[in-house]
C-alpha cells in the first residue's frame, strides 16, 4: 500500500529538458522510479538520458500511459504546467517549482478544485517518497526506509531531518509527503491524514507544520474527528516574529494568528503529542505501541 | 514586497483613484515648501514599511509651513521599531466627515480574496476585530470569477456609505481591486478611510503588499523595493541573492538550508538558553559561494558572538558547503566561533574538509542540538 | 409533489421595483403563490403591494427565508443578480430576463456548475408552474390545470399553447418547466427529465423544443437509458432557414446542425411520439394509457 | 450581428493584429485607385453578410489597377444568396505558403469557448470535418480560466506553424480570443488563414459575429449593424424595434408573440401546403403600436398574399393586438386578406373588437389550424 505514489507510479516530467528537471529525474530512476516521459513543449521527439521528450502532456499520456506528473518548470510557466497535466486527467500532480505568483495559484486552484479530478500536490513542495516503491520529486531517497509512519510535512529539509532520525532509529516510513510551504497548496493536511487513516501499511502519522495559515488548526480538528491512529507533531518557528516572511512564502505569522504556540496547542488538545525538537519527535515515535 | 504609504498612493493614482494631493519631503524645509504649495493644513506623516507610526508620534496634522518645517523636523529623528524614518509624506489636509476602514487580502483558509469592510476606521483592524466583530463584515471574491456589483453594495452599505457617495466608494472599490489583480498583490489595505464632508470617499492612508513572486511580470514596480527605507543588512541579503534573509535580536548568527529547518534551528537555540541573531535560509543546493556570501553577511554584524551553520545535504552537497564556510574564513577575519552541523549527502567529506582546516574558530558538531548547545555555550 | 415548485416554495423577486417585477409578482400572488420578499439594492425598507423591499438578497432570504429566487432585473444586471442569489445559497433561481449576454452566461454557468448548490432556471424563460400549488415566472395560470403530465420547453407562448389544449381535453400537468431560449440555459431538458421520473405525481412527460443546439437529441440519448415514462414530443423550426437566429437567441440552425428534423428524428428513434404540431401533440397524450 | 470582412478585420487590428494593406471601394473607380496605391497583385473581394462568395464569383486575384477595376465592376454587379454587393474590399496580395484555418466560438454543447484549427483551410470547416475529420482540432476553453499558453502551443502544433512562425501565431491565436472575449463575439473565424513565405501567419479573411445582446456595452461597435448591406426589410424592422424579423422566401406574412409558437405556426402553414414570407415575433407584452408597426412592415411587401397573425395572450392582451391591427388597417390600404386567432388573455375581447370592424380583409379563426389553412386558402 502506502497512500500516492507507489510501484504502480508511471512518472512524467514536465521540463525534463531543463536542468532541475533532468538532475531529479536521473536521481528519482536512480531510486528505482518509473520515469516513462517529459514534456517540454517544442522538444517533442528528443530523448533525455533515454526518456522520450513530448511535446504536451496530452501526448506523453497518450503514448506512455503516464499517471503523475511531476512538475520541474520555471515558475512563470508553472500555473500553465499543472493546468495542462489537469487538462489531460493526470491523476497525481506534484509540483515543486517554488515562486509560483500566488494569484496564479488562487486561479489554480479554484479551477482544479471543480473542473478536474487531479490531485495537486504543492506547489513549493520537495515531493512524494513511497520507500523502496517510488520517489517522485527532489526527496533524497537516502533518509528513507520503508515502514509504518506515515509523515506529511510544510517542509523540506526539516523533513529530511526527522525521516533520518527516524530511520537511524529503524523507523521505516510508508510514505512520506510534502504538501509545500506556499500559502495556497493543492494537498492539505487533511487530505493526507484521511489517507493515512484509510492506509493498512500506516500505523502513525507524524505531521510537520510551521507558523503561518491555520492548516495545523484544521488537521487538529480533523484529527479530532476522524484520525484513530497515534500522531505525533512538530512545528517549526516558535520563536519567529510576527509579520516577518520566515523563508517559505507561507511561513508568517500575521499579527496575532499563525503562530507555532497555537498550532501546538490545537494539537495538543485533541490529543496529538507534540515534540519540542526533531530528535524528541523520533522519540516520541519510538515510544508508541505500534 | 511591503510599499511606503506614498509608494501605495501612486499606485492607487496609476490605476484611477484620486488621493490628497502630497508631496514626499526628505528634509524639513522640502516639508515647508510642500505644505505653502498644498493648503492651509497638512498632515506630515513618516514613511516607514512597519505599522503603528502614529502611536510612535509619526503622523501630526499642522497648520501652515511653519509648523510643518517643524513636525518633520521631529518626525524625520525618529525611528520607529527599528525603522529610521528618512522621508516624510506632505499632504493635503481632508475635511473627514467619518473614517472607515477597507482592505482586500488573499485569504489562505478559504483560499480565495477576501475584502473586508468596516465603519469604524482609524484604528487597528485587528481590535475592532475583538472589541466590536460585528462591526467587521468579510466577503469573500472568487479569484475565478472576480468582484461582482453584489459585492460592492453589500460592501458599501456596510462601510455606511451614504447614497449621494456610492457613486465614489464603488469606484474606489472597484479601482482597488482591479490593482490588487492587476499588480499581483497580497494585501491591498486603506486605514482610514475617509468620507469628507464634501461626500467622497478618499483614502487618507496606504498599506500594499506586492508578491515578490510575481514581480517578473511587473518591473515597472520592482523600484519600490531598493528605495532606502529597509534596514542595510537586509537590503545587502537580497542584493546578493539571499532573499530570505530576516534581521532578528539575539547575538546567534544562523545559516542553513531549508526555511523549515532554519525556524527549527531557531527554536532549538531557543530552547537551550540562547538567541538567534537572523534567520538565513540559503535554500536548495546552495553552493560554495552563497554560503561564503552568507557568512560573510551575518559575520559584518558586530553584535554577533557566535555562528550556527546547520546543513541537511539533500540537493546542497555538503563538501561544498564546507568549501564555502572556508572561503569566508579566508576571506574575513573571523573572531566568533562558527559551530558547523553537517548531515546528509557528503556529510562526512564535508566535515573531513573542515578537519583538516584546523581554523581555530571552527567547531563541528554531529546534531542539531549539539550544534546549538556548543553555539550557545561559545556567546558566555 | 410535482418538482421545482409547490406550496413550500417561498419566493423573492429581484428587481420587485421594476415594473416587470411588480407585474408579475402581483400575478404570481393573484394565482396563490407565496411572495415573500423583494430585492433591489438602495430600496430596502420600502415595500412593494404589502411586499418587504430588502437591499440584498442575503438580507430578504435571513428575513424571510425565502427558497426560490424569480429574476426580473434587467439584462446588463441579470448575471450579477444570479450570482447574489447564489451567494447566498438560495436552492432555485428562475431567471424570466430576456437579452443576458452569452459571455456573462458562459462565466455564470461555470461558475455555478461548482461554487454553488444553486439550481438555476433560465434565463430567458417564462418561470414554472405547478398547477394549483405555485406559479414562478411569467406563465399566465389560466391554461394550466393540476394534474399528472410534466411539460419541459424550450419556448414561452408555445407552451402555454399546448397547455390550455391539454387543459381543454381534460388534461392535467404536475409541473410546467420552462427551461428558456438562450444557447447557455442552468437547467436543461435532462435535468427536468430525470426529475419527472422520479416524481410520483408524474405519469407522462412533454417535451417541447426547438431547433439549435444539441439539447433534444442529449435528452434523447437520456430518455433511451433513463425514462420509463411515456414521452411525447414536439420540435418547432422544421421550415427554418440555416443560418438564421428565430427568434430565441438560441434557436438557429448552424450548417447541418440543430435542425427539427434530425431532432424528431433523434427523438423518435428512442421511442419518443413526435407530435406534427401543438394539436397533434395534445392528442398524442390524450390517447397515453396514462 | 454578423460583421463584414473589412469591419473585423478593422476589430483585428484595433486589438493589435496586422491584416494585409486594404481599402473599401463601392465603385470600379475607387477599386481602381486603391489597387495602385496597394501594390502589383491585389485582391479584390465582395462585402457581403452571407458566405459561400468565393464560389459566387465573388473573391477574384489580380495585377494591377485596370484588372482590379474590371474585378470590382464585376463583383458590384452580383447579388450574392439575395444580398447584393454594394461594396468590396481590395487588399495587397499575400505569398501564401500554405492556407490554414481558425476559430474561436461558443459552443452551445459544452458550454464553454472553442476553439477549431485545422491546417486545411481555404475551404468549408464542414467539409473537412466530413471529409478529413482528423484534420481538425478542438480546444475547448473554460470561460473563466480563459485561453492558457499549453492551449496556444497545442492549436499551433495541430495547424501546422512551424517553430520559426510560432510568435506570430501565438499573437494571432491571442489576440483573437482578446477580442473574442472583450468584443463579446460569438465567433471569430479566420479562413483561410495564411502563413506566408516570410513566416508570418496572417489573416486573410475575418468572420466576426458580436453578441447583440451585449451591444450596450460595445456603444462604439453598434455601427457596424446599421451600415448597408443588409435586407432592406429586415433593416426596417430593426429600425421599428422589430428585431425579431426574418425575411423568407414564401408569400404568406406571419405575425405571433413568442419565437417557439411563430415557428410553430410557420411549420403548420408548411403543413397545410403554403409558404411563409417572413418570422416575425412581436415578442411578450406586445401593444397595439407594435402590432400595427408590424403588420405595416409586412403589408408593405408586394409580394405577401395573405397574412396570418397568430395570438396566444399571456401578459400579451389580445385586446390591444386587435385594436394594433384595427389600426394598420386604417393607416395603409389592405388588399390581402388577414387571418387573425387569438387566444389566451382578453381573446373574446379581442375577437369581439375584431368582428366589429367588419373589415372585408380580415378573417377570423378559432384555432392555430384553422387559422393556417385560411391564410393558405386566401393565396389561391
Amino acid at each position: 500500500m502506502a497512500i500516492f505514489v507507489d510501484e504502480n507510479s508511471w512518472v512524467l516530467v514536465q521540463g525534463l529538458t531543463g536542468e532541475q528537471g533532468r538532475f531529479h529525474a536521473a536521481r528519482m530512476r536512480d531510486y528505482g522510479t518509473q520515469v516513462v516521459a517529459g514534456v517540454t513543449p517544442g522538444r517533442g521527439g528528443q530523448q533525455v538520458d533515454g526518456v522520450p521528450v513530448f511535446d504536451s502532456v496530452e501526448e506523453a499520456v497518450g503514448e506512455t500511459g503516464a499517471n503523475v506528473a511531476v512538475i520541474f518548470v520555471p515558475a512563470p510557466f508553472a500555473a500553465d504546467a499543472i493546468l495542462e497535466a489537469a487538462g489531460s486527467e493526470v491523476p497525481l500532480i506534484i509540483c515543486v517549482t517554488e515562486g509560483i505568483p500566488v494569484h496564479d495559484m488562487a486561479r489554480v486552484y479554484a479551477h482544479l478544485g471543480c473542473r478536474s479530478t487531479s490531485r495537486l500536490v504543492g506547489p513549493n513542495c520537495p515531493g512524494v517518497i513511497s520507500p523502496g516503491k517510488a520517489n517522485v520529486g527532489i526527496i533524497p531517497g537516502s533518509v528513507a526506509s520503508p515502514g509504518h509512519v506515515g509523515l506529511v510535512s510544510r517542509s523540506g529539509t526539516l523533513t529530511y531531518q526527522i525521516m533520518e532520525e527516524l530511520t537511524h532509529m529503524g523507523i521505516g516510513q510508508s510514505t512520506t509527503v510534502g504538501i509545500g510551504g506556499d500559502p495556497i497548496v493543492g494537498t492539505s493536511f487533511i487530505d493526507c491524514l484521511a489517507r493515512f487513516e484509510e492506509d493498512p501499511q500506516t500505523f502513525a502519522v507524524v505531521l510537520i507544520g510551521e507558523i503561518g495559515g491555520e492548516d495545523e488548526e484544521k488537521a487538529a480538528a480533523f484529527i479530532a474527528e476522524n484520525v484513530s491512529k497515534p500522531v505525533v507533531a512538530y512545528i517549526a518557528g516558535f520563536t519567529a516574529p510576527a509579520g516577518k516572511r520566515m523563508g517559505h512564502a507561507g511561513a508568517i505569522v500575521s499579527g496575532s494568528k499563525g503562530t507555532a504556540s497555537a498550532k501546538a496547542e490545537a494539537l495538543r488538545a485533541v490529543g496529538v503529542m507534540v515534540g519540542r525538537n526533531p530528535s524528541e519527535v523520533a522519540g516520541l515515535v519510538a515510544k508508541l505501541p505500534i | 514586497m511591503d510599499l511606503l504609504e506614498h509608494q501605495g498612493k501612486e499606485l492607487f493614482r496609476k490605476w484611477g483613484l484620486s488621493t490628497p494631493e502630497g508631496r514626499v519631503a526628505v528634509t524639513p524645509a522640502e516639508a515647508e515648501e510642500a505644505a505653502r504649495a498644498l493648503g492651509p493644513i497638512v498632515a506630515v506623516k513618516a514613511q516607514v514599511r512597519v505599522g503603528g507610526r502614529g502611536k510612535a508620534g509619526g503622523v501630526r496634522v499642522v497648520s501652515g509651513p511653519e509648523e510643518a518645517r517643524r513636525a518633520a523636523e521631529a518626525i524625520l529623528a525618529l525611528t520607529i521599531k527599528e525603522y529610521p524614518v528618512r522621508r516624510v509624506l506632505v499632504e493635503a489636509g481632508v475635511q473627514i466627515a467619518s473614517q472607515l476602514y477597507f482592505s482586500i487580502l488573499l485569504d489562505r483558509t478559504s483560499k480565495t480574496h477576501l475584502a473586508i469592510a468596516s465603519p469604524q476606521g482609524g484604528m487597528d483592524i485587528e481590535t475592532v476585530a475583538n472589541e466590536s466583530p460585528e462591526a467587521i463584515t468579510r466577503v469573500h471574491i472568487d479569484p475565478l470569477m472576480g468582484l461582482q456589483t453584489f459585492h460592492v453594495n453589500k460592501l458599501l452599505r456596510r462601510l455606511g456609505v451614504p447614497e449621494s457617495s456610492r457613486r465614489s466608494g464603488a469606484h474606489l472599490i472597484r479601482t482597488l481591486y482591479r490593482l490588487y489583480v492587476e499588480a499581483d498583490a497580497t494585501l491591498v489595505e486603506v486605514n482610514p478611510l475617509a468620507l469628507t464632508t464634501g461626500g467622497e470617499v478618499v483614502p487618507l492612508d496606504s498599506k500594499v503588499s506586492l508578491d515578490d513572486s510575481a514581480l517578473f511580470r511587473h518591473p515597472e514596480l520592482v523600484h519600490y523595493g531598493s528605495d532606502d527605507g529597509m534596514d542595510s543588512q537586509e537590503t545587502r541579503a537580497a542584493a546578493q541573492g539571499l532573499h530570505t534573509f530576516v534581521k532578528l535580536d539575539g547575538d546567534i548568527g544562523i545559516v542553513g538550508n531549508g526555511a523549515g529547518l532554519v525556524m527549527s534551528t531557531l527554536d532549538l537555540v531557543d530552547q537551550v538558553g540562547g538567541k538567534a541573531a537572523n534567520f538565513l535560509d540559503v535554500g536548495g543546493g546552495a553552493d560554495a559561494t552563497i554560503l561564503s556570501n552568507a557568512l560573510q553577511l551575518i559575520l559584518a554584524d558586530g553584535g554577533t558572538k557566535s555562528v550556527l551553520v546547520n546543513i541537511f545535504g539533500g540537493i546542497t552537497r555538503c563538501d561544498l558547503v564546507a568549501e564555502g564556510v572556508l572561503d569566508a574564513l579566508g576571506t574575513v577575519e573571523v573572531k566568533v566561533p562558527i559551530v558547523v552541523r553537517l548531515a546528509g549527502t557528503n556529510a562526512a567529506e564535508g566535515r573531513c574538509i573542515l578537519g583538516r582546516a584546523r581554523h581555530p574558530m571552527l567547531v563541528s558538531a554531529e546534531t542539531m542540538l549539539e550544534a546549538a548547545e556548543k553555539a550557545v555555550e561559545a556567546t558566555r
